[in-house]
């Protein structure tokens, strides 16, 4: 897949146009939260995510997406605060001091920061949280499908957002929202949410 | 919303403020919202931090001081605080003995606090125990769930550890202390009203004049039902049975028994209520042989009480006992 | 009305079943209603009793012990005890020395107390001085009325008198003495929403989603004023600037600062409130040389705050420092 | 006025009319009282007649009135206790150890009475307080109506009533009124309102 050269500037993109979608559906987000949640799902991402993209610097891609990393974890919070924050940092160690990945090296770099939320959080599948968005998308990477490398991004958003919205009819085992046990089914999970805003982002702006 | 605050988005800060000027023997970092003892570090001694989201006070700024805490990061209200708070605060009073943090079992709270040892164990090899406190049996079925939220026995727990690290004891046995106070108690507490978040700006939840929300957990997240109000001496059931039925006492067991107001329930509620928990105690052979009754661990202005009991052991006792120092709870010295 | 409590006729009666069980160096006679030290009296020491109708917890119950009161009679809620329930104290107390009445100006106190004392004096012959407090500043005209109410100086009083008594200094003198601080001390408090009276079920008066009652009295008497709510920084001058125009401090001058919480708001609301007066204090080179935050004195469930400033002399402060242990106030020992 | 014997257990139906009349009124009085006071005044009287009336008992007219004006002190609570209980004892005190009282004698307890709240609470003529119902009601009795006995009493418990409504216009003064200000005017004082309860109480059972 030669066609697939991701640079610094294009993950600096990505990140850019996650910090776009986060603060356009900061409202929705939180209010995903309130439902299942303490309220502050989307104000806690906007807060980072404004954070991250006032700072993005460095030459190399595993320098700039650590000091993301670092700065989410700084300024988040709550529980997804430190979880998106070692996906980053994780992330950021699988890629190296580099300044291009290829697909499968993207792919790597996801899979590993993927581990490194499951590491930190202990999700487990339909546990109703990102992990559950978060999961097929990373494997659509990793599997590749028919077409280009753009294509394949744009199967990984679906995918996310399949996963997104099969949360809403599971019980929430981790997290704030397992408080309420049966009552947590029939609302989407607001991590998985934003988890697929990140993949979406992804598409647009990484194909 | 009625408050006695300016903007919103400045409560935590701005109190903090009053805090500093309220306690010459307490330091307040104000660029990373922690509050130390002012002579932290102390060579030898163990440090204690706690923290988490704020709107829970007098817990956990109100506990720094001889005796108990050394430092308390603190959140913005309800939102438990970032690593960068807990990794200050722990390079700020390790005095060479290792430090303790105390933790209250929230997602946010665990992971955070997680991330600021792993940060601080890299930059400076200091070493660090977490005891994680989850004593709040309204929340049942723990492997369906993130586990028991932590609650009053945190206050306890503070106090208790404090003193153990006074003496001047090793990490390791100040962690095991900690870990028995949390696995000897257990609290349970129930909502009159819902709190408002200032940056909501309007109650969390709702509640009819005639409601309570049972098993409520001091965000306001929900508890295991909602149910008529109903007279003070059921309530004192609602509230102790579970626990007892959680936690065994045997006839001549020796309790802690900790009445705490949620922040809009006056003290001649709380101390109605102590008198009714007392009777089911002594129905029970259970001996309170110390008592707390008061806001110690809060809910903004929810109205509404939790009860905790503590099961105690003569070491524990003396422990308590011990001289403290802190703006909210203070003996001996 | 949403309250932890039982029949509301024996909400004081029930309190008082749970001061008991909560504080052992406490005796309560139920039939009077009146809360003892376990060692009252002491032969020599000057007998200190103060009393009120209850609603205001800690006040006094919550401060009698060592350092402080012999005795609180607890009238029913916002109704000043009988004389009976003075009498009975006074007897007790009185160790020979002789008893100090500490009085809240409203005529239905004083008036009980005056009897009281009348009895006592009539029957044993002990000798007693009253002293009255009040400082409420809200109360302007104080030919055309019953005078100024007594609020928060009542705790500051009972604390500093009470130190001046375990001193073992004489009646006269430990009369002197809270004559002082009731002369030095000045309050002033605003309510966010009304309180409820257990017996009436229904909030004392009405209050507009973003109105406050400036100069409200602690029984929920109104004040000097309706005015919008407004930001902490301009309530803090609402309820300051009075007070110094009345007392006026000198640039350099020490003062005790008492930010009073009524009942129903948090304590963060109250350390943000400490820090808002601080500020107006450093700007009139006033300074808060010792500080109280929380609920001490309490109007029910009220939202809303006081504040309190006492001018003192280095001999004051020496009292005010002395070692008191009571359930609400403890500090030295 | 050999028709004015007023015997012990005269004094006795006066006292149980007055609680009768108290109780019957009771949540008016609270309700005079919640508008300028707080709203205690009819159950304070009511608690504390009805303890009177519960052990009404004594040989002699200062031994029975002395009982009942100290169980009104140890039931009341409030400033009404001390001064309606003073009033008793102070009329006891005039009244002396006797079986009976003439008008002439009455007065004079009255007056006694009336002095002693004085004594106590210090209130002056158009504080607003009971004393504006009490006062010009004493001076009838001392004064006398053409008449019988019973139309002095009569005079008299009107003379309350009137006083009692001349409080309406006046800004209190003394008691917890007295913390309103001008805002106080335009109501009626509950204690003087219990007070013209006290003479009308006199007028149908004494005359
Ligand atoms: N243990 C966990 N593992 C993975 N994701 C989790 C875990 N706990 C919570 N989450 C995610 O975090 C989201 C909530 O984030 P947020 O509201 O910012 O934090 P908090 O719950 O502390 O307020 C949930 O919707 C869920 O997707
Ligand atoms: N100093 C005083 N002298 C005479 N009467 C008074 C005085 N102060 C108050 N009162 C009377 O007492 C009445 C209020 O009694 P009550 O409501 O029972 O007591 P409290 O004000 O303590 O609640 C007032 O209406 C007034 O008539
Ligand atoms: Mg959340
Ligand atoms: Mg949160
Ligand atoms: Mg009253
Ligand atoms: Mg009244």
């Amino acid at each position: 897949m030669p066609d697939s050269r991701i640079t610094l500037d294009g993950l600096k993109s990505w990140l850019q146009e996650f910090a776009r979608l986060i603060a356009e559906q900061r409202t929705q987000l939180s209010e995903l939260d309130a439902a299942i949640g303490d309220g502050d799902h989307g104000t806690n991402m906007d807060r980072g995510m404004q954070a991250v993209v006032a700072s993005l610097s460095g030459e190399t891609i595993d320098e700039m997406v650590k000091l993301a990393g670092m700065k989410l974890v700084s300024t988040v919070g709550g529980a997804s605060g430190p979880l998106y924050g070692t996906f980053l940092l994780r992330f950021a160690g699988s890629a190296g001091p580099t300044a291009e990945l290829d697909a499968t090296q993207f792919a790597a770099a996801m899979r590993a920061g993927l581990n490194g939320i499951v590491a930190r959080g202990k999700a487990e599948p339909e546990d109703k949280t990102m992990f559950d968005a978060l999961a097929p998308a990373v494997q659509t990477l990793e599997l590749g499908v028919a077409g280009s490398f753009a294509d394949t991004l744009r199967a990984a958003a679906d995918a996310a957002e399949k996963g997104r919205d099969a949360t809403i009819e599971m019980r929430a085992r981790k997290g704030r929202a397992s408080y309420l046990g049966e009552r947590s089914i029939g609302h989407q999970d607001p991590g998985a949410t934003s988890a697929a805003l990140l993949l979406r982002a992804a598409a647009t702006t990484l194909g | 919303m009625k408050k006695l605050i300016n903007d919103p988005a400045d409560v935590v800060a701005e109190a903090l403020v009053g805090v500093e000027s309220a306690h010459p023997d307490l330091r307040v970092d104000h660029a990373n919202k922690v509050v130390y003892r002012r002579d932290a570090s102390r060579p030898g001694k163990v440090g204690l931090i706690s923290g988490g989201g704020s709107g829970h006070e007098p817990l956990h700024a109100g506990y720094v001081g001889f005796g108990m805490l050394d430092a308390a990061c603190c959140g913005e209200v309800f939102t438990s605080p970032v690593p960068d708070q807990m990794l200050a605060a722990t390079k700020t009073v390790d005095g060479g003995a290792g430090v303790l943090h105390i933790v209250k079992n929230y997602t946010g709270d665990v992971l955070n606090f997680e991330m600021a040892a792993e940060l601080a164990a890299a930059e400076t090899g200091v070493e660090i125990v977490s005891v994680v406190t989850d004593d709040d049996v309204a929340v049942q079925d723990s492997t369906w769930t993130a586990g028991r939220r932590g609650v009053g026995v945190t206050v306890l727990l503070e106090k208790i550890a404090g003193a153990a690290a006074e003496a001047g004891r090793p990490l390791k046995e100040v962690a095991d202390v900690a870990r028995e106070v949390n696995a000897n108690g257990r609290s349970m507490g129930i909502a009159l009203t819902s709190c408002t978040v200032p940056a909501n700006g309007k109650p969390t939840f709702e509640l009819g004049e005639a409601e309570m929300e049972v098993g409520v957990g001091i965000h306001g997240e929900p508890g295991r039902s909602r149910q008529p109000l109903a007279p003070a001496r059921d309530l004192a059931h609602v509230l102790v049975d579970p626990i007892l039925e959680d936690l065994p006492f045997r006839s001549g067991d020796g309790a802690i028994a900790f009445v705490n107001g949620l922040g809009g329930t006056p003290l001649i509620e709380l101390y109605l209520m102590y008198g009714e928990v007392a009777k089911i105690l002594a129905g029970h052979g259970v001996t309170p042989v110390r008592s707390l009754v008061g806001p110690y661990i809060t809910s903004l202005d929810m109205a509404g009480c939790s009860v905790t009991l503590l099961k105690v052991t003569d070491e524990l006792l003396r422990l308590w006992d011990a001289p403290v120092n802190t703006p909210a709870l203070r003996w001996g010295v």
